[in-house]
Parts: structure tokens; C-alpha cells; sequence
């Protein structure tokens, strides 16, 4: 993997996300933590990204503390845990957060 | 590097969880505090209830992570030399750069 | 003597990002237990606050969906902000007991308070 | 009442430029800090080249202000007695339930 | 004046806005100071409510003493300084922040 | 002697409400003085940094837009980004000297970048 984006803020409250949306290129990952996690919820232009991302080869993964702490779900797949990021943070060549 | 400090924001928490990680897997762990991040090492933390950070930093300095801040951002905040955990030292942007230097991946939380 | 003031706080920040929501609950049950007339709003982030099922333990934190839930035994009125949880797509029956209100009853509760601190 | 720390964020001058013209004009002024607020009153603050915001509080307290600093987080953040400036105090929510009935207008500052 | 909404981040990087915009009644004030005088730029959305929000007798203000440090400028009749401010307080008869 | 490392520094937030954009510029001018392939992005509300004609001095802070505008001299590479100058509606003739960066370029740099810090 290329590059990892952190997105750590609520993307409700926020609009950080959107950078990473921007720049993410194929085999990229973005990873939401913290109260990112509520991307699962939306918001609704956040979604519509999410599916085109993916259509592009952009991995999203959501972190499973951060969303069990909130009783908050992701798909199984897509769901990682510290130890799934630290892993990510391994192979990533770069994290930009 | 760490901007936020303690408590108030979870990035502390976040970079606990993966120092520790990382340590346990044989990495080297250091850590940059700025900004807010200063607060985070102050030893006369008081938790009663609640996870100590300062408890969890002198933890990671144990398990071998280092550990500086900003010697400015710890001025302008009334933060002093004495009033930092053992093991912990402030210092200049020199240890930004060694630590860039150094370091495989950088990760950086703020606000 | 005076009638208690009233003190709307509005919970705006989702639980465990940020310490808001906890230390919002800590003004909240101080302002009750010395007799102030209470109302904490779950708005915006805030709602998650009232979402069941939350597990922080992993986290190292307390469970702010129990901190709350104890509130109404302690005489404060707690909402939640319906158009804050559409948004966020979660369903009332997903959320502890909490009262449901909506923009214009928000907007009439506010035009009744003394004042009104954010979280 | 203010829950942000020091050069952080601009709530503490956006208090400060508010609580002097309200001196000013004979109203009383009454601040408690919370959270990070708690940091702004600590007396050693060193701002080389800066607005020193310790001096800024300072001001205000002999303007006739009151300011006093959540205990419980103070203690969370490290912050004790001897290291805010004199004039001010830690207090419990005693505090700001009394600046609540007293108060005509009430200013929350978060984040 | 009943109600003085006080918005204090910045109208593009957060979401916060809103809420004053929702709850807003006629004869309120708003008043953007802070990084939120950048609501003069935008986003499109708070432009396309704030003339909303005008017509339906909601008074905007900018504080001048945050425009000018960053060089932003908003209509004369719109813009207050801090004594403006301080004005504003005592007329209103609660604050939302 | 080993290439010096490029650090990109992203700056993300508006002047003068917090304290980022002011810390983010002695992160720069440090790393740039020490050697390394220092490139300064302003990008989201970071772009403000650049508009000409800031007057901070009644609120106490220094400006900026001079602290910004010494970076080249010093060696820094500083950028724009475009699409986030055009979202604000500011023209690139009203800002300091700075090269223009759309998101392409950004997503290019970014690729050849050791490590990124963002404020």
C-alpha cells in the first residue's frame, strides 16, 4: 500500500474527510478512527463517495474499538482492530492524518 | 508527533494503543509532543477513577519509547522542566528533524 | 425565594473523540443536585450519547450511555434531538429513554431558559 | 465560562477583549475555567514576543474580575494550587451553579 | 433582542453553524466571530441560508476586529466591533454558542 | 551523505482561531533551516494564510501573511491549493507569492514525499 489517510474527526461535525476523499488514489487505503467511525452513519455526500472510492480501488476500513466504544457497525470486512492499523501503518509507505 | 493534550482530545488514547503495539513488535517508538501535546507528560496527573495518561506514558517510556516536547510550547504554557514525567525531556525543533530523520513512518494528530 | 433558573445544556459533540460529553454530564448532574431547573439536549453528535449497546472498554473510558441513563432519577430532564438523529439515520427505539424533541420545541424550550451552556 | 486552553484556541482572547470592555462599562465579570480552560491561568506562562495571556488574566482580576478554575479538572490535568496566579482559585460546580443564579448573561466558550 | 446566537468556527472546516441557522427566530441575531467571519466566503449552502434567514428578519453580524486580521471584509451594515459586541450581549436576553 | 528527507507539510486551518497555522510555520522554518526537502501545502482553510491585507494587531497575534511570505527566501517550497482558494471564492492575484497546486499535483507530491504533517 501507498499511502494510508487517518481520518480521526466526526465526519458530521467536520469536513476534514474530505482531503483524503480527494487525494486517495487506487490502493490507497482511508482508514476512520476515533469519532470518524461515524462515517458509517453518513453524511449522505460522504456515502456517495464512499462507493466511488471503492469503485476505484480505494480501500476504506473503520476501526472496531472506536466502534464498539460508540454501538456503532461496519461490514465484517471492512472493520480492523489496533492490531489490524498497526499492521496497516506497517505496510503503508506513507500515513497522512 | 502529538498536538492535543490530555483527557480532552483521544489521540493520546490512539497513540497509546499503538505505541504499545508497536513496542511489543520489536519498533522503535518516539514520540513528539507539541502544542497541547505538552500536557501529556505532566507527572502530577490525578485520575481517581478514570485511566492515568501519565500512568500510560511512564508505561510506554518502561517499554522503551521516547519521549520529548517542545521546549517553546511548554513556555507558553507555563509548562516546566520540573513539572515533566522522568525519562521525558523538552528540547527544540532539532528533535523534530532527528526524529523525521529516523523514523520509517510518521504519524501526526491534531486537532 | 427565587424560582431556580433554568439552564438548557446542549450536548453537541459525539461521546469518547472528546471529553465534552462526559464533562457535560458532570455540569449537568452538579446543576441538578444544587437544585438548578436542568434540561440537557442531545443535539447534533450529541445524540450518540443516547444510542444502546455502546461498549468503551476497550477504550479505557467509562460508558457514557450508563452516566446518562441515570439521569432522569436525579430529577434532570434529558432530550434528544429528533432531526439530529434522522440525519444520523438512528432509529428512537435504538436509544435509551430520553425525551424526543424537535426545532421548534427546541427553539421554545431555549425562548424559556435563564441561559444555556454547549458541550 | 471557558473550556479551551491557552495560544491554542482564540477563546481566551475573544474573552479577554469581551470581559475588559464589560469592566469597563461596570458590570461584573465572573469566569470559571473548565477543562483545558484551566490552563490559562498559570503563572508561568512565558511568551517571549507574545501576548502573554497570563498577564492578560492578570489584568482582568485587578480589573476587578472573578476567575476561578474547575478542581477536578485542574487535578486531571495536573495543574494544582500553587501554580495558578493569585487572585484566582480552584472550585468545585459550587462555583459555576452560583455564577449561574448570579449572572444576567452567561458565555459558554468550547471547542 | 431575545436570542444572540455566537458562531465561532470556521463555516467550511465545521458544521456547527447549522444548529444557529435551525434555531434562529425572528428578531434574533447571529454574529460570526473568530474563524467563522470566513462565513463572508461561504460555503454555498450557509450563503443560500443566510439570505433566508435575512428575509425572515434574522439580523447577521461579522465582527470587524476578526475580518480584519484576516484581511476578509463583510457589508458595513453587517459588520460590529467589539464594543458593537459588548452591546449585543447586553441587549440580547440569553446567548447560544 | 544520505538525500535529505521530504517532508510535506500540509496546513489546513484558517489563520489566527487556533493556534496551527502559526505553529505550523515554525515547523517549517525549523525543518526547512535544518536541511530538509521542506514543502509547505495550504490547502482547506489554510489558504487564508496567504491572502494579503491581514491586520491581526488588534486581537494581539502577528501576521501571517509576513511570516509566510520569508519562506521561500529561506528556502522553503510554498504551494496553494487551487480548488480550496476557488471554493472560498478568493483569487489567486489577492494572496502572496505562492505556487499554485491543484489536486493531481498534491496527490503527485504526496507520492514522493518521505513523511506529512498536517496542521
Amino acid at each position: 500500500m501507498e499511502n494510508l489517510y487517518l481520518v480521526t474527526r466526526s465526519t458530521f461535525e467536520r469536513t476534514a474527510w474530505r482531503l483524503a476523499a480527494r487525494l486517495a488514489k487506487p490502493g490507497d487505503t482511508i482508514c476512520f478512527i476515533q469519532d470518524a467511525v461515524l462515517a458509517v452513519k453518513g453524511p449522505k455526500d460522504l456515502q456517495v463517495k464512499m462507493s466511488e472510492l471503492e469503485s476505484n480501488g480505494v480501500n476504506l476500513r473503520f476501526l472496531a474499538e472506536d466502534l464498539n466504544a460508540r454501538s456503532l457497525n461496519a461490514p465484517v470486512s471492512k472493520t480492523i482492530n489496533y492490531d489490524g492499523l498497526t499492521e496497516l501503518i506497517e505496510k503503508a509507505r506513507r500515513i497522512i492524518s | 508527533m502529538l498536538r492535543t493534550g490530555p483527557y480532552t482530545s483521544q489521540n493520546m488514547d490512539t497513540c497509546y494503543h499503538l505505541a504499545r503495539r508497536f513496542l511489543i513488535k520489536g519498533h522503535e517508538v518516539k514520540m513528539f509532543l507539541y502544542e497541547d501535546g505538552v500536557f501529556n507528560v505532566k507527572k502530577e496527573i490525578k485520575s481517581p477513577q478514570e485511566r492515568n495518561i501519565a500512568e500510560m506514558m511512564a508505561e510506554l517510556l518502561d517499554a522503551g519509547a521516547e519521549i520529548k516536547a517542545c521546549g517553546t510550547c511548554a513556555r507558553f504554557r507555563g509548562v516546566k522542566k520540573a513539572d515533566i514525567l522522568e525519562g521525558t525531556k523538552l528540547g527544540g525543533m532539532t528533535v523534530l528533524v532527528n526524529y523525521l530523520n529516523a523514523c520509517d513512518r510518521f504519524l501526526s494528530f491534531g486537532f | 425565594m427565587n424560582e431556580p433558573k433554568k439552564v438548557i445544556i446542549l450536548v453537541r459533540a459525539a461521546p469518547y473523540g472528546m471529553a465534552s460529553a462526559a464533562e457535560g454530564f458532570r455540569v449537568i448532574i452538579g446543576l441538578t443536585g444544587m437544585g438548578l431547573d436542568t434540561h440537557a439536549v442531545l443535539v447534533d453528535d450529541g445524540v450518540l450519547v443516547s444510542l444502546k449497546g455502546q461498549a468503551p472498554s476497550d477504550l479505557g473510558m467509562h460508558k457514557l450511555e450508563d452516566a446518562y441513563s441515570q439521569l432522569q432519577d436525579f430529577g434532570a430532564r434529558l432530550y434528544v434531538h429528533t432531526p439530529s438523529l434522522e440525519e444520523r439515520g438512528i432509529l428512537e427505539e435504538d436509544c435509551i429513554g430520553v425525551e424526543p424533541i424537535d426545532d421548534d420545541e427546541l427553539g421554545n424550550m431555549i425562548s424559556t431558559a435563564d441561559h444555556i451552556i454547549t458541550f
